[in-house]
């Protein structure tokens, strides 16, 4: 038998096609619940659009799952939409996931801040207002590793706005007051990333760079790229304190005030290790009097299988507290 | 000058070509400072875009450039797919019902090309994006005769200038300074654009085969 | 600032403190819903013990997470036992977990079958039925790389046994009748696992065995060893054709028979090539005319970090379709 | 010969010695046919052992060996801590309220751990696990003099001809023929058992110090 050379060990067939086959494989594991509109990738609740609901549709490149896909689900998503590995999805693509979720109420987009992101979920949101559909769209600014406000991108504190902007639409509320609750959602998040392990793009067959056995990337986003800054490797409870420390700074807590926390893996490190980091950032938060109401810890926001893990704080109100529950 | 609508098909193909031979060059650019696709991105996109326009003829250059801009938006995604989306768009409305076009009205879709990047992505020039390679060609352009090896000198030395400048937009901009002494995918690609441009006129300016 | 010697790259504090340190993620993750016995490692519900259900215990060495902890629930186990890494848990911690549970209607231990769980869970029931509990057993082999019947391990299948063992309890049904369902899904569980690169356990640094880059190993099980045969490394489609083809040469479906299916990360592998997996595994089943009912998709029981998927198929019939949904 | 009960409690700490020294081969050994964590467990195990008997004086062999049990039970995990566990149990019974013991009370001792072995495992000899040291080990114990070279001799013969075996039971059992040509893990840390106890007794037969 021949030897066969082998470009990347992965379980795909052709690197072209990887998100079509992965949207066939979500189908098929859960033809109960969710539909793909057809030819599009784009994965919709199967009861869409619901009447008297507004529709909730989030999407971006894939390679991050369970992000977006696998928050189509009641009170979360009506619809997703995929892109290429890393690469935002088209208008045309957004559009039609509009369409499908629109039950009346209009139809609130939560996008994560990247250009390609906001420019494709704008120009799909203009189409669809064109054609007479309310839109309100939440722009979601989460990691603190950009300094300016402005620039930050959306990481896994999205999975936040999808929670709670999908319980208060479950509640029948209006599209504005959805997406007003999503804002402010957006507006209390802060996360942190790092990186012990860079990941493969399909397309590409070659890692996002390279590291070390003794370095690590701080400040890593979800795209398989570079961290902002390059450190030695350190142990998880000093790296969940340095995280958890950068992150309190920008978010200015009083004592006593509350918190969820997604303590989430970025694609290939054991939910072992995110435990352990979980309990060191538990313990932080108590030491500073915050009163951790909530955790996730797991998969939520991936990097294809990039090692290293990111923390994300949500500031609680009783309303955003009201929503998580 | 004046490009009859088969040269501009033909600058079209050009650029597929050019987006082919380059699809990893243009990705690994996007590594250093980006996510790595911009190649595979509009590699997929100019594909799609001469499969749709190689066994159509176009009467006039609005349609056949609204067809290139409704493919690229719906195929190339990322930032690069409504930004060259939009720039087509907005240039097949200057160039609507034209069978020829002459360097006027050239650089007129070019200007409107140009203000629909702008008001996409809110870049300006400088902000280390395809802008800095689009604003020299438009000067290039309204101010000089058409010619193919200044068109090409243009459009190259804007993409190279781009290798000293800090990125403000686009996903470079995380990087900060260390987007410095990398050359900007997204220049690189409209660089790539103007070169398939210069292959489709002759040297007196006029469309050749 | 020195450069560090970093024996392996993972986000943990010591070995030895993984299991603890992990166990103390858990609880400071969900302390609405789990406890843990004081000095031990064991992970039980709050609710514990249930009057008038019967209690249900698993567990098994560290490093399978979300198994076992992950899977004490409503409706899933009461508690898990949670030994070193790759290590079946001592007697007295299975102990004090089966004492923990029981609600006066007897414990059934859900134990996977290699011979540290198998001989530690028996010391464990036969000290808790001199204890005056009543205590049962069902021993999970589902793993069809080992040829003879009798000494299959227990892999990914063990899940739904926690499942549907789990709703029969919650039910209110006797120990007798849960026991006898459980017993009935195991002996209707049909795995097997790829792995594509190993995984690293922490107290020893080094990887369990090595693999080129086009090679994987097929019939793995879930603790770092080597499979019972190397192949040259192939498409996910073949791959899935190859297991399946295995599994259901085991089982003897006939058309129009029902299954439910779990394809099963091992640690690394992107939710996005479970998915692709799951997409061939569905089309073959149906080609087979074998209806699938339910698929779980994910990492339900994993190897630390190892790369690869394992596949288990579980035929159904009414009894075990209604406790499964 | 006449063991004491310190010379009994030396031959436990002996014991923890070599399985402290040996702990990353054994856990080698385990690698190459199991999960690569014998040598953890067992190290663990003796050192907890140790750590709870060492300030303590034990009147008699019986709770001694108990003692040891139970820590081996609650303490190593794994395969092997049921049956070391139950091994030293077991002998704990035929040992209890003996201060000292002679060659053929320890002898019942050996038989009673591998019976204990045999029920808890359900391995027989031959099936390439710690009954193919333990086994020849006690033939040796009830047919010659105890002798410190020649107990050191036939566990180490014992231990390497698992060697050739083919595993039957516990985790090598899965690697099938592929385990030939490996030495048992835990016929190796049983070797290490006795050959502490060689080490606990002079050539004489007695317990020396
Ligand atoms: N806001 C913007 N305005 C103008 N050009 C931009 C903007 N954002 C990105 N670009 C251009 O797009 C290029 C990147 O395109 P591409 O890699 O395809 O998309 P993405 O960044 O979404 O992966 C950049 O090199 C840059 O030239
Ligand atoms: N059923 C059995 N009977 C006797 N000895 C066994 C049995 N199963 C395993 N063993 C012994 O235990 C050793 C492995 O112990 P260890 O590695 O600590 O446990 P595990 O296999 O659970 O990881 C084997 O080398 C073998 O000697
Ligand atoms: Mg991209
Ligand atoms: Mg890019
Ligand atoms: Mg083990
Ligand atoms: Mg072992």
């Amino acid at each position: 038998m021949r030897r066969p050379k082998v470009d990347m060990k992965k379980l795909i067939n052709h690197p072209e096609h990887v998100v079509d086959e992965m949207l066939e494989g979500i189908i098929a594991a859960h033809p109960e619940k969710l539909k793909r509109l057809s030819g599009l990738n784009v994965i919709v609740r199967k009861e869409a659009p619901i009447k008297g609901k507004v529709g909730l549709v989030s999407g971006g490149g894939s390679g991050h799952e369970p992000a977006h896909a696998g928050f189509v689900e009641e009170y979360m998503l009506d619809a997703a939409v995929a892109g290429e590995v890393f690469t935002s999805p088209t208008p045309d693509q957004i559009l039609e996931a509009i369409k499908a979720v629109d039950g009346g109420k209009g139809v609130l987009l939560i996008v994560k801040n990247y250009s390609g992101d906001v420019m494709n979920f704008d120009m799909a949101a203009e189409m669809a207002q064109a054609e007479g559909i309310e839109v309100e769209q939440v722009i979601v600014r989460d990691d603190i590793a950009v300094d300016n406000k402005e620039d930050r991108r959306g990481v896994a504190g999205t999975i936040f706005v999808h929670k709670i902007a999908g319980a208060a639409a479950s509640e029948g509320k209006s599209l504005k007051e959805v997406s007003q609750i999503a804002q402010k959602t957006a507006e209390n998040i802060w996360s942190m990333g790092v990186s012990l392990s860079p990941c493969i793009v399909p397309a590409s067959g070659k890692p996002g760079f390279t590291l070390n056995d003794n370095e690590i990337e701080i400040g890593t986003g979800i795209h398989g790229e570079q961290g902002i800054e390059r450190q030695w490797f350190k142990q998880a409870d000093q790296l969940a304190e340095e995280m958890i420390n950068n992150l309190l700074n920008e978010m200015e807590f009083t004592p006593g005030e509350e918190a969820a926390v997604i303590t989430n893996g970025l694609g290939s490190t054991p939910l072992m290790e995110l435990y352990i980091v979980h309990r060191k950032v538990a313990e932080l938060l108590e030491r500073k009097q915050i009163q951790l109401q909530k955790s996730f810890v797991g998969e939520y926001m991936t990097s294809l299988e990039m090692a290293g893990c990111s923390i994300t704080v949500l500031k609680l109100d009783d309303q955003l507290k009201s929503y998580l529950n | 000058m004046q490009l009859t609508v088969e040269a501009l098909q033909r600058w079209i193909i050009n650029t597929n070509e050019k987006m082919q031979e380059n699809k990893e060059y243009l990705s690994e650019l996007d590594q250093a400072i980006g996510d790595g696709d911009h190649g595979h991105n509009m590699a997929r996109g100019f594909q799609e875009v001469v499969n749709k326009i190689e066994d159509n003829s176009f009467e006039e250059a609005g349609s056949l450039f609204k067809q290139v801009a409704m493919t690229l938006i719906s195929k190339v995604g990322g930032a690069a797919g409504p930004l060259y989306g939009t720039a087509f768009l907005k240039a097949s409305e200057q160039w609507k019902e034209k069978t020829t076009i002459d360097q006027e009205t050239f650089g007129k879709g070019i200007e409107a090309a140009i203000a629909g990047i702008k008001t996409r992505g809110k870049a300006k020039e400088g902000d280390k994006t395809m802008l800095d390679v689009w604003g020299p060609v438009h000067t290039y352009v309204t101010n000089q005769p058409l010619e193919r090896e200044n068109l090409k000198k243009t459009a190259k030395e804007a993409m190279e200038k781009t290798k000293e400048m800090k990125a403000k937009k686009g996903r470079a901009a995380y990087f900060g300074e260390k987007s410095i002494e990398h050359v900007d995918p997204g220049a690189y690609s409209s660089y790539l654009v103007f070169e398939a441009l210069a292959g489709s006129i002759t040297n007196e300016g006029d469309a050749n085969g």
